[in-house]
């Protein structure tokens, strides 16, 4: 909901909204939802050919974004899949992408990246461990040195597109540190249990790590040193996942609002009436909220600023937490046909739900809000 | 089955049990008749899905019958035990360790059939409240239309005289259970020439009639417990009319009164007390934060404490407004405030579920107990201000009728219907 | 808000109420918050003589209820002291009384009992500390044993009507554990600072013991058995508290709805609002949720029910939140003049908002209630 | 003072000052000619008591002045800069640091003045724009009225005309520091025969005039910086009509939408930022936690960054919302998001003083800072909901002429003033 798109951002726009209306309509979504994987590779082959999981990539790399900000326009663009809740694994390989780039001074991954720029693989980052929150500097899943090689063990659950991912971003602990290591998800011992979502495409999966070996080359920067990069994978996977909730919830009060004109009850439309329009009036105002904060993260993020960590998390609590009760309210609105199946509804309350709970919830997100400036007021 | 014999009775000195009587004489006959609940398991089929869950209402409520503890606050005419509310609260307390007919509670025994008690004729009466109290019927109300909404004096399903009989056309939606019962209340305009209110005539209909077309509906949740119906030259004789023809709108007046008396957890007509099936009832949210490592965390302790006080607030409030209205201390539209309450607290408690649950409420092992459930609770989260009349008729309603404040604009009233705005 | 009081209740209300209209209106009030202290003795004398301090004490030790349940008739008066936000130390000396009718394995308190039952003395129990919320039976104030004697050290402070106390029942830390002793306020080494407080007449104090020596007989109870006694306490405590903030929610709630009657703007009166009638509505149900769980609450503390500490804190938790809430709604529907001095709302909202925080706040009850329960479970 | 000569003048293309010379300018400028702020102390004034701060707000308004720092989105022919929002913003920032004449703010510089700027006449413009922007002049609004609340333009002060003059007489009230001010725009009613938007005049009247009566109004914190004025016979000259006789309203509207746009935030006319006295400014939660021994309890961490990220949402939806409008991409009346906007902030920030203050927000030691500021803001938490228009007006506006829902049914449209039924 960027009102200031610079004209390429705006034919990029219409190029993805058309790509959008033609292969991944509402209707199709439904269809993938009754399939074993949340969406067919060869959709997400066509995506990266328009650019998708290419927008952070330097262009001497074999990227190329549309503005100069690549991360604006992948802002951009997952708002747009927000429209039309797509299945995309936009933040997941994004986000991999991110780490990788972020984490240069240790073994080279260019080959990797490149892959997965040309979408022929998909990434994700296996961050969560069971019965945990997100607390990915505190791994329980250990890598232990032999030699040239590390020895995996440990679950990770919670993990994005983990059905259709190939190389997996993981968080470890070894004796150095918080360590991540990029595996791909073919290695021996490692074995991928999909698991049940609210989503009906955004799949999710445990992965287990018994014994798994990998080289010291499958380090992502240091051993030890996976704090910077790891925050970064927050910031990107969270501008996104906020972005593509924005888009949704635009989404569903343009329909819900038309909706309040259309329909009549006592022989006046639903709009005129005044306690429903104070409602409206309420998430008009949040959903402006929620756009502003959303791209001032964004806008954070891609210029590196300090406040980025305090703004991204800022973001979160406040998309994160206002989203699910905008989409909730406008259900309210529609009565009993928005709690239908086949009425679209649902497809944005799971993902706007499932968006409030993955990389942080926004309960999460305050307190590290409250660590963050308790850390600067020390250090000022 | 035995009646239960074993306990003696002991009357007051108005000639009736005491209720500490027959609050022992329940708890030994429970004791013996009754399955004890089975232990929680992590089944999650949604409401609707079993029709094999019928047979076992009807036949549960059939032992009720034969025990002697069937309709405890409905006229012994009928069938019943014409006892006190506070018989009914003692029982329903008894029972709560035991296997009840619940499924039956919303509409047949809390709406419809206290409604026919109202407004029926004696034969009707006879006919149909003894087969309700037995298991033999169960019934559903055919209210809401798919072009509806909360104006509900604005359906637009036509019942027309033709000699003895009436011809119904339309449709009705939003009918709880109607893929299982016998006979439904069916509110229709017989008089399109006058302003709505006054048009309307209520139907007592069999729902496996010829010219009936049921479909069920699939909600958010995956429970088809609702269903929808097309009424093609449906043929009801005149002695089906519940009221009088053309006053409709009195009887329905009524029913809305019980609807919102049972969803708000009041209704003294009941077999039992709980959800309906294990998918819908709310999480333990004390578990639930066990469960999820989380029983020592404050914050999460403050959540569990306050839903538990907002359980204990809306008890006391039922309590208090059943009471009230029952002694004419309050007007009877006071059922709307514990209505509104009931959706405040059950909305709330979805809200904790989420919160605590945290990212375990959107995915996890398939089938999972306490914390996947939430995210399901979650998607049908309206339905507490939704079903049952909307919470915003309720804050009409209340203001309106108790607090006596002007009401809303209508741009229908008084005009006859046929002449009425509608939207697209 | 009892509906079903007993003849004999309504004509004590009916007897409250006129004695109230009489000596203590809101003007009243408003005089008395420009003194030094915020009721006179004399009035409280008079109140003592209608049962005030009388109605748990059993008949047989000189007290008297109206209906057999004193802790209901004691409600019923808090109730009406609400509606006119009065200054009486009903809660202080009452809490005392309780306390000392429920310690009676120590020594004989009984003539004390008497004074404060005839309104000669009043009593204040003296239970937080600085810096700490409401943790009753930790304090820190120690009483040490030398001989005959205790000395008691340490401070305490938010105690209730502390100017005018002649008696403090104080919870303190002896060797044998949580203790309260039964301590004239003129005794040495006893200094009451008066402290701010936001309600105008319901004043507060600290209260400081250096070195006060008392005798063995000031115990209440048994030496370390304090929590039976403190536990009491606490729910009548709560048990009024919440009382009295009902008939201050209602009195405001009945002013408020008849202002939105009287009051027009653009042509219709404020009632006519679609949107303000459902707050109305909203406040209604509030008010009326207060008023059932605080009757409940009242109810089990009266029959000594096992479920009366859930429910007293399930009244505070709820009653304690929705209080300010619904006043500070009815400050909004009275636009600007809802701000003023003159106006009389926020003498009730300073009241109800004292109440929210006084005796554990909302927050407190709340995980007091998970601890409650979740010892419940232990033992079943 | 000394005109800030240190920092070189870099200008753009366009002939303007960049934004970076000028900050840069400012920085120094400010460093060496404005004090700094003092440290916060235990002082708990209220708003409103200190006659002596608005003679130093006027001093500081003059050093701006001098220094070349005074009105810097104000044109430069009224004695302002004729710079753009950017550099307002700039300078902003590194004023934070600084005392600067924040009394004046609002409704002088922000308010009253733009409003001159937009509907006055070029007399007026030139006569009262530059005292304004010296320091030389105060201006209050005379807009709402005893029995008004939020139907302003229902207002019944009259003015008629009497040959030359017009003759004021009725009262006014919620009159931001009029006792502090030298001119008021004061709405009135001029025909009362046509309906009420169409019967206003807006004046310019000096506040000492014989013929004002003012009264300080006290608020429930003690603040008196309010006042309520009585009119009797006040006579001005015709040239002191802002806008049209009779045309009243729409300079009103003007008036309107700068406030909204002061009271969110967004006004582009000020001098520095920030609350007008200590007593009412926001405590820093986080420090509040510390205060209270709560700084690593999570439920209160909880709290401080959910309301740290609602004001960080706060300042990002301002930015959004005043550059929307200022390009056309969004209408005017969008100025009521950010009204509404701050009232949620502020009533959430104030509701969690409260919980995280505990006990201590309502007794302990007299003038205690953090704690006990807690309970005194909380008196007044709905003016962040009252002030500078309704937040109900705000939902009705944002309903209605932005999402473009039907107007709300006034009693009062069309019909002639004299005719309309007023409350008792």
């Amino acid at each position: 909901m960027d009102l200031d798109l610079s004209p390429d951002q705006k034919l990029f726009v219409e190029a993805t909204r058309d790509f959008i209306d033609k292969t991944m309509p509402l209707t199709a979504v439904r269809e993938l939802a009754k399939r074993d994987q949340g969406f067919e590779r060869s959709w997400w082959d066509r995506g990266a050919e328009l650019g998708w999981a290419a927008l952070l990539i330097p262009e001497e790399s074999g990227g190329g974004s549309v503005s100069g900000e690549g991360l604006l326009d992948l802002a951009v663009l997952a708002e747009e899949l927000g429209r039309t809740v797509a299945p995309a694994p936009l933040l997941a390989t994004n986000t991999v992408i991110a780490g990788l780039l972020a984490a240069t001074d240790g073994p080279d991954h260019s080959a990797e990246l490149e892959q997965l720029a040309a979408g022929e693989l998909i990434g994700t980052w296996a961050v969560y461990e069971p019965g945990s929150g997100f607390t990915p500097l505190s791994p329980g899943l250990t890598a232990n040195r032999k030699g040239e090689t590390y020895v995996l063990d440990g679950v990770k659950d919670r993990v994005e597109v983990a059905d259709q991912a190939d190389l997996l971003l993981v968080t470890a602990t070894t004796d150095e540190g918080p360590t991540q290591f990029l595996v791909p998800a073919a290695t021996d011992g490692v074995t991928v249990t999909p698991t049940w979502s609210l989503d009906l495409v955004r799949r999710f999966g445990e992965v287990r790590f018994d014994g798994v070996e990998v080289g010291v080359d499958a380090v992502v920067g240091r051993p030890g040193a996976a704090a910077d990069a790891v925050e970064r994978q927050l910031q990107v996977a969270v501008v996104l996942q906020t972005a593509e909730t924005v888009g949704a919830i635009f989404r569903v009060f343009e329909f819900t609002v038309q909706w309040a004109f259309d329909r009549y009850t006592f022989g006046r439309p639903l709009a005129s009436y005044q306690a429903l329009k104070h409602r409206f009036a309420d998430m008009k105002t949040w959903a402006e909220g929620s756009a502003a904060i959303s791209l001032a993260a964004a806008r954070a993020v891609q210029a590196g600023s300090p406040e980025a960590a305090t703004l991204v998390s800022s973001a979160k609590s406040y998309v994160g937490a206002k989203a699910p009760q905008i989409v909730q309210d406008c259900v309210q609105m529609h009565g009993g046909i928005g709690v239908t199946w086949e009425h679209d509804l649902h497809l944005y309350l799971r993902r706007v739900t499932v968006n409030r709970a993955m990389y942080g919830t926004p309960e999460e997100h305050r307190r590290r809000i409250a660590d963050l400036i308790s850390a600067e007021k020390e250090i000022a | 089955m035995s009646q239960a014999t074993a306990a003696p009775v002991t009357t007051g000195p108005d000639g009736m049990e005491t209720v500490e009587s027959f609050r022992l004489r329940a708890r030994a006959w429970l004791a013996e008749n009754m399955p004890r609940l089975p232990e929680a398991t992590d089944d999650v089929a949604p409401e609707g899905d079993d029709d094999a869950a019928w047979v076992r209402a009807r036949e549960l409520q059939r032992t009720l019958w034969d025990g002697g503890f069937a309709g405890i606050c409905y006229p012994k005419q009928y069938g019943g035990l014409g006892l006190s509310e506070a018989h009914q609260h003692a029982f329903t307390e008894e029972s709560l360790p035991y296997e009840m007919p619940l499924l039956l509670n919303v509409p047949t025994l809390s709406i419809c059939a206290p409604v026919i008690l109202d407004m029926g004729t004696e034969e009707q009466k006879l006919e149909h409240l003894p087969k309700v109290l037995r298991g033999d019927e169960v019934l559903v109300q055919f209210l809401s239309e798919p072009s509806g909404g909360s104006d509900l004096a604005g359906l637009i399903t036509r019942a027309d005289r033709d000699g003895d009989v009436f011809r119904i056309n339309g449709a009705k939606t939003w009918s709880t259970s109607a893929y299982a019962a016998d006979f439904g209340l069916c509110l229709t305009r017989t008089d399109a020439t006058v302003p709505k209110h006054r048009g309307l005539t209520m139907f007592l209909i069999p729902t496996k009639a010829p010219g009936i077309t049921m479909r069920r509906i699939t909600q958010v949740n995956g429970s088809t417990e609702f269903c929808e119906e097309f009424f093609d030259d449906l043929v009801v004789p005149a002695s089906s009319v519940v009221g009088e023809v053309n006053g409709g709108w009195t009887v329905g007046s009524r029913q809305l009164f019980h609807e919102r008396t049972a969803v708000g957890g009041g209704s003294p007509y009941v077999s039992g007390q709980g959800a309906r099936s294990a998918g819908t009832a709310k999480l333990d949210l004390a578990e639930l934060a066990r469960e999820t490592g989380q029983g020592d965390d404050p914050r999460v302790k403050e959540l569990v404490g306050e839903a538990y006080a907002q359980e204990k607030v809306q008890e006391a409030l039922i309590g208090r407004i059943v009471s009230a209205v029952e002694k004419g201390q309050f007007p009877g539209p006071s059922a709307s405030i514990i209505r509104l309450f009931h959706a405040e607290t059950d909305q709330q408690h979805v809200d904790y579920e989420v919160a605590i649950a945290g990212s375990a409420a959107v995915t996890g092992p398939a089938g999972q107990r306490s914390a996947g459930y939430a995210g399901q609770h979650y998607l049908m989260r309206q339905g507490a201000s939704l079903g049952g009349g909307s919470t915003e008729m309720a804050r009409n309603i209340i203001s309106e009728r108790i607090l006596g404040m002007p009401r809303e604009h209508a741009a229908d009233r008084d005009v006859p219907f046929n002449e009425v705005k509608r939207g697209r």
